[in-house]
């Protein structure tokens, strides 16, 4: 028996592993609507900001908020540079091409960190607390923090997008890449400032992921079909979209496990996902196609 | 070569005869089977018949931005019909309406009297109503010729099957389509181009090419999106002479966008004016380019 | 040598089949020199965190093998290919042990899909095949008495599970099992056994591997009240698992395989976390000298305690088996001659004996030795499957401190 | 060695049927295809579970074809509706979907217990070794078959058409045509072709389980295209061949550079398939074979 506790339970996981997702998917979203390009290795991004965290934390034996600094300096440079040396070079050509090449870096960048940190997980030093019980209902410190970790990253990066004047930029360019040519806007600086968002997204992403989770070098490929998911049912270029995309797949997946079980709840974030796509083939919250 | 220099038989739209041996309606709307299309006897079956095209309160917006806000035109027979405007006027909006690209938010189109406003941009193609793109739409990693024959009327080679099933009939109608294919590209002056992808034409031949691609298909009507756009004025003169060409002798009609109004103003007979959206002038040409309105809405009163 | 003639055949393969068609001649002229054993073990993909392990420790075992002066008059001779976890990319990597490097034994594959894979070929070739896979079907696929299983299988460890959870009183136990064969293998194995003793099981949950949170899973388990829980689970999983489960604050006990409550787990998470987990392993030999040298040269090579990979073991026992039955064979056996020697080494009566340098010096006084390996006392049954004993540990103060020894 | 080969051979010639068949869906049709695995498991386990169930390999191997393309069907339904990034996740989350049920219904497929002990081809013949040569013999003649069809469409009128749907389907509807028919069509026949790979390839493993089904095996498929160059059906049969050869290739490397382990081997591997795929992209996008003719 599933009792009404139990589903507002779900419900939180949901909300949790959703916000979670909602990062590498915002990173993703980001990408598509300024590079146009799914970006296959935002995972392995996060993966290497994750490792970088745990590498300032044991070296210096700061505490995870200050190690996350070092992981969005490692998941913005990874981000960088792999705009400088092949998607900037790829910009003209068909989408599917940045796509491929992007698989190439997921496994170039994960086999690299195999390499060098191996196979065995690795975990982050937190104090363990007990859950708070509200009458059943159970909320995790840790949660709570993963949580308002993912929603200031968002919070920041909607700041960024409508309060900035290169956010303003990012959004026209989203918008309507010629116009925004046009209009002289600097699309090399756009894309250089979008990557870098990319590369802190992802840091966060990959630090919280590491912290709930375990560290290791597979962490942020599983992450990527979820991700995707998200994505697409938000509406690819959406940022609250790709929020809501995140948080609704996550509810949906936790709450159908006394329906379906762990392991077709998955299946059932694809078919939800593809019932969202026939109704809506450009997701909750994406724009009707423009007259290209 | 030219068109002029074939025997009478031939004047025939060379997509005519193999698509009216499949027995497709269309064909035998103007052109009965078999009886020579003398341009004449077109002309006087178009009379009694309703306008070839006609577009009414036709609208489009895109979010709260009215592209096309109540545009109504009409083209006859054979007409030569140019439209111009300002960037953002609505004109290829309109033409999409029309093509089907894009479905109207109100307002219908009729071709020869049916209404095609629902219909899907293939269907409407089928029924004789052809376009081109602003941007040359060219299949690129296709040659030339391969392109033309990409465009042939629907034939048994396209079906799966009949593929692999009956290789003779698909042949046989293949060479058939290659043959008019040929005429065309000669027609065109691409013949010496035919087997070069597509992708490495200038630009001036890519208007060709797609002009030729259309041709395939037998229309009676062809819109033209801005076909000198990039092109050099001596390609412009040359494909001025075969708008006027397929028009004299195929009795083809055509709506063509553009912004060359020299160009334009000899070419054709009738002229429409957008600006924002809508139709604020038309008539004949040199008449509405006097016009006063015209002359500030569109040139700033530069002319 | 070695290195020299597979470069050659590397030569060979650019060269195309009409070339390689003349090696047989060249590789035969050498075979009969050398016990040529095929290492295939899960160096990366889903096994990688042991595969490295594994490996390392059968180089170990060569060494030693050797270091004595070889079996039954020969040299081993190592040569090793990875698995990859993956049972297509192993059939290739069998076939090229097969084929190109002439092994005589194919040993260490892990993850029950790579063993099934692999058995028909070596079965095909009459080659020894050693693993270290739990699922039931390896036992009835083995037509030719040929493989040899060095794990217990997922029904005796389930089987196990049972006793111990009769044993310390359990009333209520719940299962949460890692969705492959081997997770189910021991939930299921357990579930069997306790309905046999009369008992239920409250709830069970089969989860998805690579989840980053199995809270919604514990949460459909801890609602049905267990007083144990019986997990069929890997490092990464039951390290998320248990760190929710203590989050909750829901009291339960646990019973884990050995292989994921271990030593890595208590780093993991912590002393707090982990006390009073009882981790279920086959027994070691921990006091035998073999033990102590592999530990010891386990240790310089990996910087890891024998105790955090219980594969590494195995492999190496893998070796020694085949190292003690040749000798036993005498010299210049084949491979079924070595292969029927097998059971009379490890399985008792004998004198015991914990390494291979001993065991040779008694079978050449024509004695009958009990070989009692370092992952386990191994005595095949008649499908050759290991019968170990199980060690109870329980963890205190993040030690694995051993409480007693189940035997099924 | 021979042996070990002919093992390489089939490996490589399965991989081939696959690229065949998404080269026709993306290289000639620009169908975006990221859960090409699905139909290639659907392959598998219908002719696994038949030939287990008694029926003879060759219906078997048929109705495993046969149910791939069908499975297509919705999927191409579907390519019509959604733009290629839709697409692209969509696909994946399809094969995602089928492997799970796969792993679910375990009345029909044993779930991750995995299926033992699948007939091997030819074996019933009693042939012993050649059994695996005989197998190498059909595959050749299957390629064989599937490049001659393959080549045969493309040049056909109908080939014509789903290439100038690739390079602009908006401009193929301007046309006169109706796009959404070939396409659908050729998701179905792409997805048969995997379907045969399916089959083939469970016939030789013998051992099937759903973790074979990752989509690791549809990225593996998409290098080997774009290695050959997308839209050239040599270049499915070399990409395979390339791909082959970097997977089997590094077990020979390895004695050739010393002080390299084995897991640094697996990740050296895996590192070089990304770099190559990204410099492929960045500086041969037409694929080994230079510019695409035709």
């Amino acid at each position: 028996m599933t009792t009404a506790v139990d589903f507002v339970n779900l419900a939180l996981n949901g909300l949790v592993e959703g916000l979670l997702i909602a990062l590498p998917a915002l990173a993703l979203t980001l990408v598509m609507g300024i590079a146009r390009f799914p970006n296959a290795a935002t995972g392995d991004y996060m993966t290497v900001s994750a490792y970088a965290a745990l590498g300032v934390q044991k070296a210096l034996g700061v505490a995870i908020a200050v190690a996350a600094i070092g992981a969005a300096a490692a998941g913005i440079a990874v981000a960088l540079f792999f705009h400088l040396w092949v998607f900037r070079a790829l910009a003209r050509r068909r989408p599917v091409a940045s796509l491929v090449a992007s698989i190439g870096i997921a496994f170039l960048v994960r086999a690299l960190l195999t390499l060098f940190v191996g196979q065995e997980q690795q975990t982050f030093q937190v104090a363990l607390v007990r859950a708070w019980n509200f009458g059943g209902v159970r909320l995790l410190p840790t949660d709570l923090y993963a949580a308002l970790g993912a929603i200031v990253a968002m919070a920041a990066l909607f700041a960024l997008l409508h309060a900035t004047p290169i956010g303003r930029q990012m959004r026209a360019v989203a918008d309507n890449p010629d116009l925004a040519r046009a209009s002289g806007i600097r699309a090399g600086r756009v894309m250089l400032v979008m990557w870098a968002c990319t590369g802190a997204l992802c840091a966060v992403g990959g630090v919280l992921m590491g912290v709930k989770a375990v560290v290791m070098p597979e962490l942020g490929w599983e992450l990527l079909i979820p991700a995707f998911a998200a994505m697409i049912l938000g509406g690819i270029g959406s940022v609250p979209g790709a929020v809501a995309g995140g948080v609704l797949l996550g509810m949906v997946q936790e709450l159908s496990i006394p329906f379906v079980g762990p392991s077709y709840k998955i299946a059932v974030t694809f078919g939800v996902m593809l019932a969202v796509l026939l109704l809506r083939p450009r997701g909750l919250f994406g724009s009707a196609p423009a007259a290209r | 070569m030219s068109a002029k220099g074939r025997p009478e038989g031939e004047l025939l739209p060379p997509g005519g005869k193999a698509r009216s041996a499949k027995g497709a309606p269309v064909s035998a709307k103007g052109r009965p089977e078999g009886a020579p299309a003398s341009p004449g006897a077109t002309a006087q079956a178009a009379r009694a018949a309703p306008p070839l095209l006609a577009a009414t309160g036709l609208v489009k917006a895109f979010g709260g931005f009215r592209a096309v806000d109540d545009v109504a035109f009409e083209v006859a027979e054979r007409q030569l019909t140019g439209i111009v405007g300002t960037n953002g006027a609505g004109k290829s909006t309109a033409f999409a309406l029309v093509a089907g690209q894009l479905a109207p938010d109100a307002g219908s189109v009729t071709l020869g009297g049916d209404d095609i406003t629902r219909l899907s941009p293939s269907a409407r193609a089928r029924r004789g109503l052809a376009r081109t793109f602003q941007v040359p739409r060219e299949f690129t990693h296709l040659t030339v010729r391969d392109n033309l024959l990409a465009a042939a009327p629907r034939t048994s080679g396209e079906t799966l099957s009949s593929v692999f099933l009956q290789p003779r009939r698909v042949r046989a109608e293949e060479a058939a389509q290659a043959a008019i294919a040929e005429r065309w590209l000669a027609f065109l002056n691409l013949a010496a181009v035919a087997d070069l992808h597509a992708g490495k034409l200038s630009g001036g031949q890519k208007k060709l090419l797609e002009l030729g691609r259309v041709l395939m298909l037998a229309p009676r009507l062809i819109l033209l999106d801005e076909p000198f756009a990039g092109v050099n004025p001596v390609l412009i003169g040359e494909i001025s002479a075969r708008i006027r060409e397929l028009n004299a002798t195929e009795g083809i009609a055509f709506v063509i966008i553009e912004h060359n109004l020299e160009a334009l103003k000899r070419l054709v007979s009738q002229l429409y004016v957008m600006d924002r959206g809508r139709v604020i002038a038309e008539g004949d040409p040199a008449a509405v380019l006097a016009d006063a309105r015209v002359q500030e809405a569109y040139m700033g009163g530069v002319i | 040598m070695p290195s020299n003639r597979t470069r050659r055949e590397f030569l060979a393969t650019g060269a195309g089949l009409a070339a390689a068609s003349m090696l047989p001649t060249l590789v035969f002229a050498q075979a009969g020199a050398t016990f040529r054993i095929g290492s295939l073990c899960p160096i990366s993909g889903g096994g990688s965190s042991y595969g490295s392990g594994m490996q390392k420790a059968i180089e170990i075992a060569i060494a030693d093998v050797n270091a004595a002066g070889g079996a039954g008059g020969r040299k081993l001779e190592l040569f090793s290919e990875d698995s990859q976890t993956k049972p297509d990319a192993a059939v290739l990597a069998a076939k090229k042990l097969i084929e190109v490097n002439k092994v005589q034994a194919v040993i260490g594959t892990w993850a029950s899909g790579v063993t099934l894979a692999v058995m028909p070929l070596t079965d095909a070739a009459n080659l020894i095949e050693m693993n270290c896979s739990g699922a039931p079907a390896i036992s009835t696929e083995d037509k030719k008495d040929l493989v040899w299983r060095f794990q217990a299988t997922n029904d005796r460890f389930g089987a196990a599970f049972a006793v111990i959870a009769e044993k310390r009183g359990y009333k209520r136990p719940a299962t949460m099992a890692f969705n492959n064969a081997s997770g189910i293998g021991n939930t299921e194995g357990f579930k069997k056994a306790w309905e046999k003793k009369g008992g239920q099981i409250v709830a069970s949950v089969v989860y998805e591997p690579s989840r980053p949170s199995y809270r919604s899973e514990l949460q459909q388990i801890l609602a049905a009240k267990p007083d144990v829980i019986v997990t069929g689970s890997y490092l990464p999983d039951t390290t998320i698992i248990l760190r929710e489960w203590y989050q909750s604050g829901q009291d339960v006990k646990w019973i884990i395989p050995g292989w994921a409550a271990n030593p890595d787990l208590v780093k993991a998470l912590g002393n707090e976390v982990c006390e009073g987990i009882i981790s279920v392993d086959s027994v070691s030999n921990e006091n035998a000298p073999s033990y102590k040298s592999l530990d010891a040269q386990y240790l310089k090579a990996t910087g890891k305690s024998l105790s955090s990979n219980v594969y590494a073991a195995m492999t190496y026992d893998m070796v020694i088996c085949i190292a003690l039955a040749m000798e036993a064979a005498g010299a210049n056996a084949t491979v079924a001659q070595v292969n029927a020697k097998i059971r009379d080494v490890a399985n008792p009566p004998g004198d015991k004996v914990s390494s291979f340098a001993e065991g040779k010096k008694l079978i050449a006084e024509k004695k009958k030795v009990n070989f009692e390996g370092a992952s386990s006392r191994l005595d095949f049954d008649q499908y050759g499957d290991v019968t170990p004993d199980f060690g109870v540990y329980v963890i205190e103060k993040g030690q694995l401190v051993r409480r007693d020894v189940v035997s099924i | 060695m021979t042996a070990y080969l002919v093992a390489v051979g089939i490996v490589a010639l399965i991989y081939m049927l696959l690229t065949l068949g998404l080269n026709l869906q993306y290289g000639y049709t620009g169908l975006i295809n990221f859960g090409h695995v699905a139909f290639f498991a659907i392959g598998a386990y219908a002719s696994a579970l038949l030939t287990l169930s008694g029926w003879p390999m060759a219906p078997a191997f048929a109705v495993g074809t046969l149910l791939a393309g069908l499975a297509a069907w919705p999927i191409g339904l579907l390519s019509l509706r959604l733009s290629d990034d839709y697409l692209a996740v969509v696909t994946l989350g399809f094969s995602e979907a089928v492997r799970i049920t796969i792993q679910e219904e375990r009345w029909l497929t044993k779930g991750v217990q995995g299926l033992p002990g699948i007939p091997r081809m030819f074996q019933s013949l009693g042939i012993g070794e050649y059994a695996e040569i005989a197998t190498l013999a059909l595959l050749v003649v299957v390629n064989a078959a599937a490049v001659a069809l393959v080549v045969h469409l493309v040049r056909s009128p109908y080939g014509r058409l789903i290439q100038a749907i690739r390079d602009d389907e908006v401009a193929v509807e301007a046309l006169g045509k109706h796009p959404a028919r070939l396409k659908v069509q050729v998701f179905m026949v792409g997805a048969a072709l995997a379907g045969l790979a399916g089959g083939f390839y469970a016939h030789f493993i013998t051992y099937l389980s759903p973790d074979q089904f990752l989509p690791l095996v549809t990225f593996y498929v998409w290098i080997a295209m774009i290695i050959g160059g997308p839209g050239r059906t040599a270049g499915a049969v070399a990409g395979a061949t390339i791909l082959m050869v970097f997977l089997e290739g590094s077990r020979f490397t390895r004695e050739l550079v010393p002080g390299v382990s084995e897991v640094q081997l697996a990740s050296v591997r895996i590192a070089m398939i990304g770099l190559a795929l990204i410099l492929m992209t960045l500086y041969r996008p037409q694929g080994i074979f230079g510019e695409r003719k035709e």
